[in-house]
């Protein structure tokens, strides 16, 4: 049978383009976009910060100087020094690790926990189907904040809880999109072709529906990571995540409101990382969308 | 070509319910297939034509048992596959294979070409990696594809060499039925002959049985050795393709066929154009099916459903003109007698 | 139509009890004691215990909740344990001032929202598309309470062009009849005090609508640019149809339904959610209603009250389904 | 058939996209024209710029990315390029009338049938008032072949079949009495049975309407059945133009050629099609030569390194090919493709 | 002010503050935002000075004991309730026996004060009677020494028998009394507003036609609505905030006397809290200073007693643990903790006259304590829970303070740190018994030099055994546009505003 060389119409070799895995793909069109490469960058400098400015800005993140309290931003304060008297920026560039890990981590669970119910719910189906997302349903039925603020309340302040309590109001989000993506990806026609194949249920969950799933919970990640920088935040300012000496930039803006009018700085500057932050992962998320899931849409 | 038959369908049915409110009560059938009998010899083509949603892809999903029957026997290399364990039907799938339509959605994007046609071979137990390999390279280049292909992915390619890499899949396990669904309709003209000759010759070289289901009329004609043609869930006619061409029974395949353009303009053809659509399948018309749109309807139409009868050897017809013309038939030979 | 409604109804039934159950037992997880909250620090050991019997807390948990549950469903959501008010009495203008002023901040980002998608898809990739586009993702990336701050600092107390707080002219305070104020100065006819109301309503209103505005803005864009590349609009053209036309006509009312479902989504959340800007701009509305509440461990307030606000996300999310048979008829309920 | 009016003559056409990858010449350097009341027929596979080019002619190429870098388009000895918006939406609807490829998506369906026609009346006839609009609108309907016209205007297009929007579609485009009516692939989506009615239907309207139908298939049946004169079009190209008798009975370029063999034929069983190698090319992926040297079985030296131009065989035919070049001789032509 | 006052002449006074009333019936709560009001609609039979807890005439002007069991009141004449009813010795009457038939739910504030009701062993009024109209007869049980600043207290404030008598839940929404205002509207967690009683019996009072209540939740946005014109007179000053009121040329600063404490509290039944010499180590390790000065803007006294100086009992004579973290490390090394220990440190979660910013302040003490070797991790909760928790004796150490209710060291001092009291009021769990028996001598003594003999050894105890770390005495802030004139703050935090007016 080897020998069998079918009359072909042979094909030209250069019409193939040689181009690689599609997450290459994605990455090439990814990086064709300024606004997601501009998102990245300021993740990027964050995440630097985040990493090295511990030991850029070793001195001084509560380190109180009462004799240099609210001074205005200077040589020596780039950013001011709040009411402890201590360096804004040193709490600022701290601040990032605090915010970056409360994103990522919180995203990290909401989405382990949101796949696995999901995929139970979408590939199943039935009553584990009904139940789960009845529980979606629920939980989604809350104001988000308000179900936060009511975890909390239950688990008591602090940052841990506050991110637990962000990580579960997500869970629905991810577990509604992984199971909207299974019940689709599962009358794909290349999973009917696994399955004229012979191939096992499980098989197909994992190597076939679960691959594909990947690129909204990576868009939706990332955005999500945005919202739970701003929702840690939130509850930071309300008083219910980030406790002191923490510098949450959430809590040092609830923390310098009173010195809105005298220091201004002491308020503008956390505020400003917040949404520089969130910007930019909303900017790389937009970009991600556009990369691995064109048909998303918001 | 031998005369067995490799495949036999009897009374075959799909029916999908149609729900409706909260406790998803159902209220009706969409009859997507509805009572199909006919065979499959070995290294034979079966063409299946009919206009779209006629049940033509769900009668090849039903066959592999993609989509479970609603009733019927499927009897293939003499055993019986609606009755199958899912284990069983599972192993059973190397042997019939399936190239879906459109060559776009049928290949997993996130897999290599290597990975899509390795697949088959591990589900079905080739547990050597090497040999696999080879066999992926092997198959490429039967389809006309080179083996360094195996490296790249889905959608850095073409239309019609995404529907090799679609065949050489179907290939890979040895299969001895290829159902192919709609194989060509999404490619161009000059692609389409392509694919046709390459689906020709790799029936002769490894002695294939397709089923091979289109709407185009010309290409079924091509390919296939018998035609069945389907209406609303229903085999109307089923013969040799040369006789189904020159001396179509059913109205509705005269239609079809006087519809289909041809590519000569000084072809004198006979202009059937029947009115009207496509009856709603859920709601299908009484009697006949086709009695809506049919030049030649009958009382009778409207009330008796037609029985697939065969007229002539290898010539089946599903309509109530022959029935009373094949009792005349009889008359008239009596009475000669 | 009517039995879809119904239906919708009954399907909710499960979600609420869920939703009863659920915050039932999360209230009461909340560690503190709501007798010795509202007795405060001076109470008496007994004193708590006497409260505890009279509030009922003394009875197990399934009790409790099986009364509270048939509480409700005769309509009786309790009485705060605080102020000893019915708490559907007593909810009621709260709520009424998170609606008043979440529409007013939805209206507008209605308004600035949908206006900037349509125009940004219209002339997609021109000047106007990239930086409304950027404003509202840098609007998505707000923390409102940050914004809501520099807002009241800016327009309220260095320009003193509007109020800094509240819902009206404290020394001229509105006569409450339906406790949404605008309607309410318009019954009496005080035409001034409406203009007091509405000009509390535009710094907290703004920074509420911040983040739906900008929702809306690009969600409008993304459904606009899908349906701009429709055969149907190419249709409308080739007819020769004015731009204007075709993309407010025909473009728009396809692209609405993702839209409305933000509107609603959205909706649901100023509704529940506009606590931070509650607490900044001293609004008496129910967010703060219910965090106080939670403060003060009043469990039938905060049990009814998060109750009335998932239902009535509930029903608004229902109100959009319908909306969408209204707007295509393709979609039917039966 | 020669005498009569060139209602429309397209000049040196060029329309490119500028997309992230780069420029794509959908439509490179095309010359055609219609004449009064004929059906003339482009054909060509998918990609070649088919839609494009009726998309020029109406001006509604999406832009960005796509814009006309060249030539004229004559209408009425008017260059409809460089016309304003508003001038050109005269023209749209009122003497140039388009239909689409599926009729499923082409018909807004939050909008009742009614309502898209009235929308289609009153855009040009200014002066009418809704009422006339209607009846005008029934009356089309019924010259489509629309059973019950009166009750379909207050249907929305999801309660029609697809045959059946085809023609709401047709009698839409037809309200104004347009000169020209441009359908691209009008039948591709539909069954062949129905195919049969739309495509009888257009006939009967061109001739007892007169008006000229530019009909784009990529299915040489269509072309055979309904068109006098046929445009093959590959890769943004015109490669031959000719009545349809002439085509199919003497198809000049390895293309056309190519694609009239390799359709399989009803009447006939063929023992093997004959195959074009290679694929389509993508619009702008082959820059220098002629676009189908890679795929042509005659293709020689100058073929990879020219771009040839379209040379008149004859009076009515044109073919763009080396093998037509004035030097060199016929019968070599004819000696290779018998030879094939 | 942008939008300064449309129309209503300055008759109308807006006064800011945190947070609403839960209640106008001022005996059914001991919540303070009530008294803030009420003080306003209400009269008690006594009163307390302007600025002082020292007993004064109220609805009674004249009264006197003999024995300290017995009481006579003489009634003010001609005194109306709002709903036009007469104020006499029968509806002084009516009132005390609503409060006696109640229960512990109903009447906390009664209990605490007067030890019971009708029929429990502990109630200390025996009887009140009318006699005649204008004179009203008390009989103690046994003697009370605060007795009358506990008839002095807002929540014992004499309300129309009329009112009450339909329905407590009605009364509470619709309050009646004699005082200088009369109730208009309430608007929940907005706004209440009382005009002027047209019929007071103090001719010329009140000076306003209209005060406002207004709650605004937080302080900043309480300040920039004055700033902004919006209210008149703001509650609940940042102490920060001070130094900007008094350079802007429209406002003034008001500052409250202080009749509070602020401590960091030990509890003894932890370790290493059980450890005397830790107590006063963390004593020495803490620098008040530093805390005054920032968080305080020095707008307080450094405390070393549990009660505030203007309390007649205060300890003068008490050295106060000086700042010296060396002696703290010594005292540390002596208890067995020369490397310190790891602890938690409790910060309030929020402001408190006694404590306008606990986190901050917490933040200072943990950098103290770092100084020492100490190891102190802030933990907050919420406020009900921080409560909850610390009652229960969860909390290593804890920050907390109290405001007086009527001005007697027994107020603080027994309240806050007896045995009787754990499990309620005394956090720490500290327990001494000769502590515990001079504070029962002094609750029955009458003799107010006696008493205060009591009061000063009980304060050296403390002071010695360390439960707590005072910090501080503050002054309350509040602010007012310039031209308010009349407002004299209340200690207790229960301003009466029938004197104030604008210039
Ligand atoms: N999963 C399903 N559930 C319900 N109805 C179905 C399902 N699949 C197919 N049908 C219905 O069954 C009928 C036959 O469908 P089928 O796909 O077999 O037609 P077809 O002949 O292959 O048409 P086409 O040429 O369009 O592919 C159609 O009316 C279709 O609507
Ligand atoms: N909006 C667009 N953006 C970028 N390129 C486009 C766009 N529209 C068309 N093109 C390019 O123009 C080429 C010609 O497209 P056109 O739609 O005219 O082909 P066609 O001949 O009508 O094909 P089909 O038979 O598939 O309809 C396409 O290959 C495509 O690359
Ligand atoms: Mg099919
Ligand atoms: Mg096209």
């Amino acid at each position: 049978m080897s020998e069998f060389t079918p009359k072909m119409d042979g094909i030209v070799e250069a019409e193939i383009e040689r181009t690689t895995g599609p997450w290459r793909e994605a990455w090439r069109n990814f990086r064709k976009s300024k606004v997601a490469v501009a998102g990245m960058v300021i993740i990027l400098f964050f995440v630097l910060l985040a990493i090295f400015g511990p030991f850029i800005a070793k001195e001084g993140i509560n380190q109180q100087m009462p004799a240099d309290r609210l001074q205005p931003p200077s040589a020596e304060y780039w950013l001011g020094t709040d009411d402890f008297g201590r360096d804004i920026l040193s709490r600022i560039i701290h601040g990032a690790r605090i915010s970056l890990s409360v994103g990522f981590l919180s995203v990290i669970a909401s989405v382990v926990v949101g796949s696995f119910l999901g995929i139970v719910a979408g590939y199943y189906g039935r009553w584990t189907d009904t139940i789960i997302s009845r529980i979606f349903d629920i939980m989604l039925a809350f104001p988000s904040i308000l179900l936060a603020i009511a975890i909390v309340s239950v688990l008591g302040p602090g940052l841990e809880n506050a991110l637990i309590a962000i990580a579960i109001i997500n869970v629905p989000n991810f577990g509604r999109l992984i199971r909207s993506k299974v019940l689709s990806i599962k009358e794909d026609e290349y999973i009917m072709a696994a399955k004229a194949i012979g191939m096992k249920d499980a098989r197909i969950l994992f190597s076939h529906i679960l691959p594909n799933s990947m690129a909204p919970v990576i868009v939706q990640g990332t955005l999500a990571v945005a919202t739970a920088i701003l929702e840690a935040a939130a509850l930071g300012f309300l008083g219910l995540g980030a406790q002191a000496p923490q510098p949450e930039w959430g809590k040092m803006l609830a923390d310098s409101k009173s010195y809105l009018q005298s220091a201004p700085w002491t308020m503008i500057f956390p505020g400003l990382s917040i949404m520089l932050t969130v910007l930019g992962f909303n900017l790389m998320g937009d970009g991600l969308r556009d990369a691995l899931d064109p048909k998303m849409k918001n | 070509m031998s005369t067995t038959p490799l495949l036999k369908v009897k009374n075959l049915k799909k029916y999908f319910p149609v729900k409706k409110g909260m406790f998803g009560k159902t209220v009706g059938y969409v009859k997507a297939v509805d009572d199909v009998s006919f065979f499959v010899n070995e290294g034979e083509t079966l063409g299946i034509v009919g206009e779209s949603g006629c049940g033509k892809s769900t009668t090849g999903r039903v066959l592999m048992r993609l989509l479970e029957p609603t009733d019927g026997q499927i009897e293939f290399d003499r055993k019986d596959l609606a009755s199958l364990s899912q284990e069983e039907m599972r192993k059973t799938r190397r042997d019939i294979q399936m190239v879906f339509q459109d060559p776009y959605a049928s290949l997993n994007p996130r897999h290599t070409i290597g990975k899509i046609l390795e697949e088959p071979l591990i589900v079905h137990g080739v547990s050597d990696a090497k040999e696999r390999k080879k066999k992926v390279r092997e198959f490429l280049e039967i389809v006309g594809l080179n083996a360094y292909h195996a490296k790249r992915y889905p959608h850095q390619f073409s239309g019609g060499q995404r529907q090799r890499i679609g065949i050489a899949r179907a290939l890979m396990t040895n299969p001895k039925l290829i159902i192919a669904d709609e194989p060509v309709s999404a490619l161009d003209v000059s692609i389409q002959a392509q694919v046709l000759n390459l689906m020709q010759d790799l029936q002769k070289e490894f002695n294939l049985t397709y089923i091979f289901i289109a709407h185009d009329l010309g290409v079924v004609r091509h390919i296939s050795d018998r035609v069945a043609v389907m209406y609303l869930g229903k085999m109307v006619e089923v013969a040799d393709s040369e006789q189904l061409y020159e001396k179509p029974l059913h109205p509705y395949t005269q239609a079809l066929l006087s519809a289909v353009p041809v590519p000569d303009p000084d072809y004198q053809k006979e202009q059937i154009i029947i009115e009207g659509d496509i009856p709603n399948p859920a709601d299908p018309p009484t009697g006949c099916t086709f009695h809506t749109r049919c030049p030649f309807k009958m009382d009778i139409c409207t009330k008796v459903t037609p029985q697939l009868t065969e007229h002539t050897t290898g010539h089946s017809v599903a309509c109530h003109l022959y029935v009373s013309q094949v009792d005349d038939d009889i008359k008239q030979l009596e009475g000669s007698l | 139509m009517l039995s879809y409604v119904g239906r919708r109804l009954l399907q909710l039934i499960p979600v609420l009890l869920g939703m009863v159950f659920i915050v039932f037992m999360m209230v009461r997880a909340i560690p503190g004691n709501p007798a010795q909250v509202i007795l405060g620090q001076q109470a008496s050991p007994e004193a708590i215990a006497a409260m505890n019997a009279r509030l009922g807390l003394d009875q197990p948990w399934f009790i409790q909740f099986f009364k509270y549950l048939g509480g409700i469903l005769q309509g009786d959501l309790g009485e705060s344990m605080r102020t000893r008010l019915p708490v559907a009495e007593e909810i009621w203008p709260h709520l009424a001032a998170t609606m008043e002023l979440a529409f007013f901040a939805m209206i507008i980002a209605i308004i600035v929202g949908v206006n900037a998608g349509i125009v940004s898809a219209w002339f997609q990739n021109s000047w106007f598309d990239y930086i409304a586009m950027i404003l509202a993702l840098v609007g998505v990336s707000m923390p409102i309470f940050w914004l809501g701050l520099l807002g009241q600092w800016a327009f309220a107390i260095e320009f003193s062009w509007l109020p800094t707080a509240g819902r009206e002219q404290v020394r001229d305070p509105v006569h409450a009849i339906t406790h949404l104020y605008i309607i309410d100065t318009i019954i009496q006819g005080r035409f001034d005090q409406l203009f007091q109301v509405l000009r509390h309503l535009i710094l907290p209103g703004i920074a509420l609508a911040t983040i739906p505005m900008a929702i809306i803005a690009r969600m409008t864009r993304s459904s606009m640019l899908e349906v701009m590349r429709s055969d149907y609009i190419r249709t409308a053209r080739a007819k020769g149809q004015k731009m204007f036309w075709v993309v407010y006509k025909h473009a728009f009312k396809n692209a609405v339904i993702p839209v409305l479902t933000v509107i609603g989504l959205q909706m649901g959340m100023l509704l529940g959610g506009a606590i931070l800007t509650e607490t900044i701009f001293a609004w008496p509305g129910i967010g703060r209603y219910i965090y106080d509440a939670i403060n003060f461990r009043d469990y039938p307030v905060i049990q009814s009250a998060i109750l009335i606000v998932a239902f009535i996300f509930v029903m608004i999310n229902l109100i959009v389904d319908l909306l969408y048979s209204l707007i295509d008829s393709r979609i039917k309920y039966d | 058939m020669n005498d009569r009016n060139k209602i429309l003559d397209v000049k040196d056409l060029q329309t490119t996209f500028f997309t992230d990858s780069g420029k794509v010449p959908a439509v490179d350097h095309i010359d055609f024209h219609l004449r009064d009341g004929e059906i003339l027929g482009i054909v060509g596979e998918s990609g070649c710029g088919k839609s494009v080019t009726s998309l020029s002619i109406m001006g509604l190429v999406p832009s960005p990315p796509g814009k006309i870098t060249g030539g004229e388009i004559v209408y009425n000895g008017r260059n409809l390029i460089g016309l304003s918006e508003k001038e050109m939406r005269q023209i749209r609807g009122n003497d140039i009338a388009m239909i689409f490829q599926e009729p499923m998506t082409s018909l807004n369906p939050l909008f009742t049938i009614g309502n898209q026609m009235v929308e289609a009346i009153l855009i040009h006839e200014k002066g009418w008032s809704k009422k006339q609009a209607q009846e005008r609108a029934v009356e089309m309907l019924k010259l489509v072949g629309l059973p019950r016209a009166d009750a379909l205007l207050k249907d929305y297009p999801h309660q029609l079949s697809g045959g059946m929007r085809q023609r709401v579609m047709i009698a839409m485009a037809l309200v104004c009495n347009p000169k020209i009516l441009i359908a691209d692939e009008p039948t591709t989506a539909l069954d062949v049975t129905i195919q049969a009615q739309i495509l009888k239907l257009m006939k009967d309207l061109n001739v007892r309407l007169g008006t000229a139908i530019l009909l784009i298939t990529h299915d040489l049946g269509v072309v055979a059945e309904t068109c006098e004169r046929v445009i093959v079009m590959y890769a943004g190209q015109i490669i031959e133009e000719a009545p349809t008798k002439l085509i199919f009975e003497d198809p000049q370029h390895p293309y056309t050629k190519g694609l009239i063999q390799s359709v399989p034929d009803m009447r006939v069983k063929k023992e093997r099609l004959h195959s074009i190698p290679g694929n389509v090319p993508k619009p702008g992926s082959i820059t220098s030569g002629c676009r189908f040297a890679a795929r042509c079985d005659f293709a020689f030296d100058r073929c990879f390194q020219e771009n040839p131009e379209l040379y008149e065989t004859a009076d009515v035919h044109q073919t763009r090919c080396f093998l037509y070049d004035e030097g060199r001789v016929k019968s070599d032509v004819h000696n290779a493709f018998i030879e094939s | 002010g942008g939008n300064g006052s449309s129309g209503s002449t300055k008759d109308t006074l807006v006064f800011g503050r945190g947070g609403d009333s839960t209640s106008l019936d001022p005996s059914r709560v001991t919540e303070g935002e009530t008294f803030k009001v009420t003080v306003n609609l209400y009269e008690t039979l006594l009163n307390f000075g302007e600025q002082d807890t020292t007993i004064q005439p109220g609805l009674a002007k004249e009264w006197n004991t003999d024995d300290g069991l017995t009481y006579t009141f003489k009634l003010q004449e001609g005194v109306k309730f709002h709903d036009g009813t007469d104020f006499n010795s029968e509806a002084v009457v009516k009132n005390f026996e609503r409060w006696a038939n109640g229960d512990a739910d109903k009447f906390p504030y009664y209990k605490s004060m007067f030890g019971g009701f009708k029929d429990d062993e502990e109630h200390v009024i025996e009887s009140v009677t009318a006699d005649g109209d204008h004179t009203v007869i008390i009989k103690l049980k046994r003697p009370q020494a605060p007795f009358l600043k506990n008839i002095a207290m807002s929540m014992f404030a004499i309300a129309s028998p009329t009112a009450f008598e339909k329905g407590d839940d009605q009364f509470e929404r619709n309050p009646v009394g004699t005082g200088p205002f009369k109730f208009v509207e309430w608007k929940a967690n907005d706004s209440i507003t009382i005009e002027k009683f047209d019929e007071y019996w103090q001719k010329g009072l009140p000076k306003l036609d209209k005060v406002i209540f207004r709650s605004y939740p937080d302080n900043s946005a309480r300040l920039n609505a004055l700033i902004a014109g919006e209210i008149d007179l703001a509650d609940g000053i940042n102490p920060a905030d001070g130094e900007k009121i008094e350079g802007n040329a429209d406002l003034q600063l008001i500052e409250r006397p202080s009749m509070n404490v602020g401590y960091l509290g030990l509890t003894v039944t932890r370790p290493p809290f059980d450890k005397k010499e830790v107590r006063q180590a963390m004593n020495y390790a803490i620098d008040k200073k530093t805390i005054i000065e920032s968080f305080f803007e020095g707008r307080a006294n450094s405390a070393k007693n549990p009660m505030p100086p203007s309390i007649s009992g205060y300890n003068d004579d008490i050295e106060e643990y000086e700042y010296n973290p060396e002696k703290a490390k010594e005292l540390l090394a002596k208890a067995g903790y020369p490397d310190g220990f790891e602890m938690e440190l409790w910060a309030m979660p929020v402001p408190r006259p006694y404590m306008p910013d606990g986190a901050k302040v917490a933040e200072v003490i943990q950098s103290n304590l770092a100084e020492i070797g100490v190891k102190a991790k802030i933990v907050s909760f919420e406020w009900p829970t921080y409560l909850d928790k610390a009652s229960k004796g969860e909390a290593d150490a804890f920050m907390l303070g109290w405001t007086g209710d009527n001005g007697d060291a027994d107020n603080f001092l027994y309240v806050l740190l007896d045995e009787d009291n754990i499990g309620s009021n005394n956090y720490t769990y500290f327990k001494n018994d000769e502590m515990h028996n001079l504070f029962i001598d002094a609750q029955t003594e009458v003799d107010e030099d006696k008493r205060i003999e009591l009061y000063k050894k009980a304060q050296e105890i403390i002071h010695e055994e360390a439960p707590w770390v005072p910090l501080a005495h503050s002054t309350p802030l509040l602010a007012a546009t310039k031209d308010l004139t009349g407002f004299v703050p209340h200690p207790t935090g229960s301003d009466l505003l029938s004197n104030v007016e604008f210039k």
